[in-house]
């Protein structure tokens, strides 16, 4: 077994030392948004104390302190996710911006009337809504693998809706409200059996397990900093490089072009031509850090931890009367939704709140989905590494408590 | 326990979210409005029938989600029955106040409604609580308009 | 006269206090990206250590937190630019992003096949771009105003130019080149009496003039922060309420939506219409905090100071054999490119860096205009409030020594 | 003043910067390479004529840019006139190591371009030396194509 001290990980948050409406802050809110590290808060402060000058067009010093560490931040992420180049990494202010720069750029190049974009009943809306307006644009068609009873993929409908239409086939590695977690190598073989490009919304997974494109076998990849340590506003497209070249550039200005006159512009390769203006240079680098942090812990580490966590909240959770789980029992990421029969996922999230917890309640950015369940939401309990099996307790505690409150 | 959350959830409120009154629609000669806090997804689609002489003459509400809005728009229901408009707008504004701001002496005419008073200590839960109220407020703009069969939309 | 006590102004930005190659650093790379104060660096650090959660989708304590402060920022850039309200304030990572904005949603809705988007000789490729990739897509046609011998805008050409097909006349407030500060108000008049709608780039103003979008009487209105002391990844468009709700939506995703099933969508108002998915929270809080920051100062007497520096800078640098100054001579901005006959641009600023000096040497995104002022590029200093008239001095004294070291 | 300017910019340098040699186009049977380095704006035209022996028979440039760029480019028409493709590549290599890393005892073969080893301590400034051997490059690539009068796109 591993040898983490975790109180000394869980001491490196400053924030989870406080209190919330007179009780210890219990964060369970990370599949929203993790908090972040000491390690990576200095990393902003140091940058700005010391390195912060535009990057890429300077012969100064700071300039060139900011560039390194740029770049060296897109280093790290193409290590952390196994790309085959640092090129291969475009810097995007997080999951969704990655999602429509490919929807827009990729997708105004290779989309054609009658085409198919396959995805599933459990994308979040950043990986439904992009390719719901390129289908507007371009008069292709959407199809999406059914969501099975046991909250898992229908795999056996595969073989149906992955055709030789699919030009893209998008979903993710894990639900943010069910919790499952998809075989995504299986499902890239498949779109890459029909010649279908493939992306996976990372969101959920990028600091929860390890994850490498190489392996999944997938096209693209998007995830967002913010849920793995990171500060907000930053996060990665991975792009396989053939692929980000074959691309049309996306926002026009600085830094991603070639030559300019007033009549025309060429253009850079990828990654500049997607990262126009000056980039949020702060949060790559703090990003960077993020890399650090985590891999210092080691995702395969984290998992198991978040793991035993989500087993021992589903085991307390099977007590409470009233208390029904969504999504699958194994082969889950680690949160937890549910719902409650005495109360409402707001009345409950109310209640938790006053206790000093922090869930989540509502459609979680799965308003079809919660549709097709015939759920008015659910309430979520999302872990990460700092959280403690004392804390799952103490949530359970509370929840039962609710249970008699609401009664 | 939190006061906060007694004073929030009233047994009068919970037993009211439970078994909400004047649940259901009305069939004939109403004005239908549905409306929606999208961010959390409570809904409410909302039949009022004016008399002839511009009363309410009957409210009734189907709609889901939390115990707050659910109340909320079952006591509504009760309190603007036989209500003129301009008695009903003033209702409007007073239950507003009252959960928002701090009300030293909450208006009698809001009966019940005044249990919602401890909405005000959570601001996020606001628009729960107005949510049957807003529909009503669109109903009255429609209210000239005669009866509709058509829903809002957002 | 004012009061400000400028040395404690200075006080409150740690990087300065550095030495860059055995000498003090001396930081006049400020057109490019301004440094930071404490106030904005605590800001952040707050935030991180206090209430980082993610906006709008939460009902815990954390979330209400980050909301609050998040939507506050809002507010204060509101104020700040003198909107009719804060609905009228998109968050984008800065000016490119912003521009790119308009030129997909509003260009998407409003631009036909031969219309004109009137732009400058002058404009920063980040508002040149853009518009190309507009014409291109649209059929639609670009003209330029021209800039005449002393650097300025040749207005008497407006009339031939701003004709009832120029549908957007979109230009900088200040070069970044020349320091040319453009007459707006009167430029939006003109585009009012032609109903062409008008968008500033105001990306050098922002921070070191009053920038008042109602007394300009612009449409819309971009700008960064990274160069008015806030963190890197942050910024915003304004636009008039009227136009940015007759524009439709530009990313999908989280947040953006009113309802969303499997087939289509449906979408909120402006602001929120325009930011899917988790923005960058930390980098508005920062640049409410940069804003309160400079307020604190004052826009008027920020631009007097730097007025005065560059008035400075321009009588020290007229001393110096083969050196020419680059635009007006008056009613500019805190910037002042150069030419040396000795160097070139990058041989200078390798230079000026050996001695603690950073400056820019290149085209600065202004290719066309290099071009056609038949320019290798030009070196510039740029100030800013915490620069002083000893630095002004000593620029001037590393210039000297490098006129005899290159000679 | 700092050591590493004046390494940097040795006499030789500027003098061949403001003087280069070799300035200018070939006009008949030569290769011409167009390249430039796009985020600083240095440009060269460079015309390399082959000889049927294979030899390097002449070579002239035209361009503007830097100090660095222009004696670079100076420099590195002097000493390639009358290479073999092998010899050229060679001191392509030698040239690439020693503005990028410490070289002990830099080949003599290299003559004058020895002086540009003060490149190494400005990284950023590399490309300036490279600029010219880059597009030496590609004429040798396209050298089997025979004489071309295009100029490369980027
Ligand atoms: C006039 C002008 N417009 C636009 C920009 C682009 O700003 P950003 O790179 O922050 O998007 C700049 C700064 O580089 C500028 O000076
Ligand atoms: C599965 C999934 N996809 C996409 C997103 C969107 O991420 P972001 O809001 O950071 O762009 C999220 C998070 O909200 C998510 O959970």
């Amino acid at each position: 077994m591993t040898s983490i001290d975790w109180a000394k990980v869980r001491a490196d948050f400053p924030i989870l030392a406080q209190q919330v409406n007179g009780k210890p802050l219990l964060y369970l809110d990370n599949a929203a948004s993790s908090q972040k590290p000491r390690a990576v808060i200095s990393a902003l402060v140091n940058y700005y104390e010391r390195d912060n000058a535009n990057v890429h067009r300077g012969l100064h010093e700071l300039s060139s302190r900011a560039t390194d560490a740029y770049e060296g931040a897109r280093v790290k992420v193409a290590k952390y996710l196994g790309a085959a180049s640092a090129e291969e990494i475009v810097f995007t202010r997080g999951t969704t911006e990655a999602i429509n720069l490919v929807a827009q750029t990729w997708g105004a190049r290779f989309v054609r009337e009658g085409d198919v974009i396959l995805l599933t009943e459990m994308e979040h809306h950043s990986n439904l809504v992009p390719w719901q307006m390129l289908a507007e644009r371009t008069g292709a068609r959407l199809r999406f693998v059914p969501v099975a009873e046991d909250g898992t993929l229908a795999l056996e409908r595969l073989g149906d809706l992955l055709t030789a239409e699919v030009k893209m086939f998008a979903f993710t590695h894990i639900s943010n409200s069910l919790g499952t977690i998809n075989p995504v190598a299986e499902l890239c073989r498949a779109a890459r059996a029909v010649g279908a490009v493939t992306l996976v919304d990372a969101a959920q997974s990028i600091g929860h397990l390890p994850v490498d494109v190489r392996e999944m076998g997938c096209d693209f990849l998007a995830f967002s900093g913010h849920k793995m340590c990171a500060p907000t506003g930053s996060g990665a497209l991975y792009g396989r490089a053939e692929l980000l070249d074959a691309m049309p550039p996306w926002h026009g200005g600085g830094e991603m072009i070639v030559t300019v006159s007033y009549e025309r512009s060429t253009y850079k390769k990828a990654p500049a031509r997607f990262e126009a203006g000056t980039p949020n240079i702060a949060g790559a680098v703090g990003l960077g850090a993020a890399v650090d942090y985590i891999e210092g812990i080691g995702r395969a580490t984290i998992f198991e931890h978040d793991l035993a966590l989500t087993r021992h909240a589903l085991a307390r959770l099977g007590e409470l009367p009233g208390v029904r789980v969504q999504g699958p029992r194994d082969r889950r990421g680690g949160l937890v939704g549910f719902t409650m029969d005495a109360a409402h996922p707001h009345d409950l999230t109310t209640f938790a709140d006053q206790h000093g917890l922090a869930l989540r309640g509502g459609h979680h950015c799965n308003m079809p989905l919660m549709k097709k369940l015939r759920l008015p939401g659910t309430t979520r309990a999302s872990f990460y590494f700092y959280n403690t099996k004392v804390e799952v307790d103490r949530m359970a505690d509370i929840l039962a408590e609710a249970v008699r409150f609401f009664a | 326990m939190s006061t906060e959350l007694d004073e929030l959830y009233q047994s009068v409120i919970l037993d009211h979210s439970k078994r909400p009154r004047n649940f259901g629609e009305i069939a004939d000669g109403a004005v239908h409005v549905h409306g929606d806090n999208p961010s959390c997804g409570d809904e409410i689609d909302l039949s009022v029938k004016f008399g002839a002489d511009g009363l309410v003459e009957d409210v009734k509400f189907k709609g889901m989600g939390c115990a707050i809005s659910q109340a909320s728009a079952s006591l509504m229901t009760m309190k603007l029955k036989g209500k003129s408009e301009a008695d009903a707008r003033e209702m409007l504004r007073a239950f507003h106040d009252i959960v928002t701001v701090e009300v030293a002496e909450p208006p009698r005419m809001l009966g019940d409604l005044r249990l919602l008073a401890g909405v005000k200590k959570f601001p996020q839960r606001v628009k729960c609580a107005m949510l049957a109220w807003r529909a009503f407020e669109q109903a009255l703009e429609r209210k000239g308009d005669g009866p509709t069969v058509s829903t809002e939309p957002h």
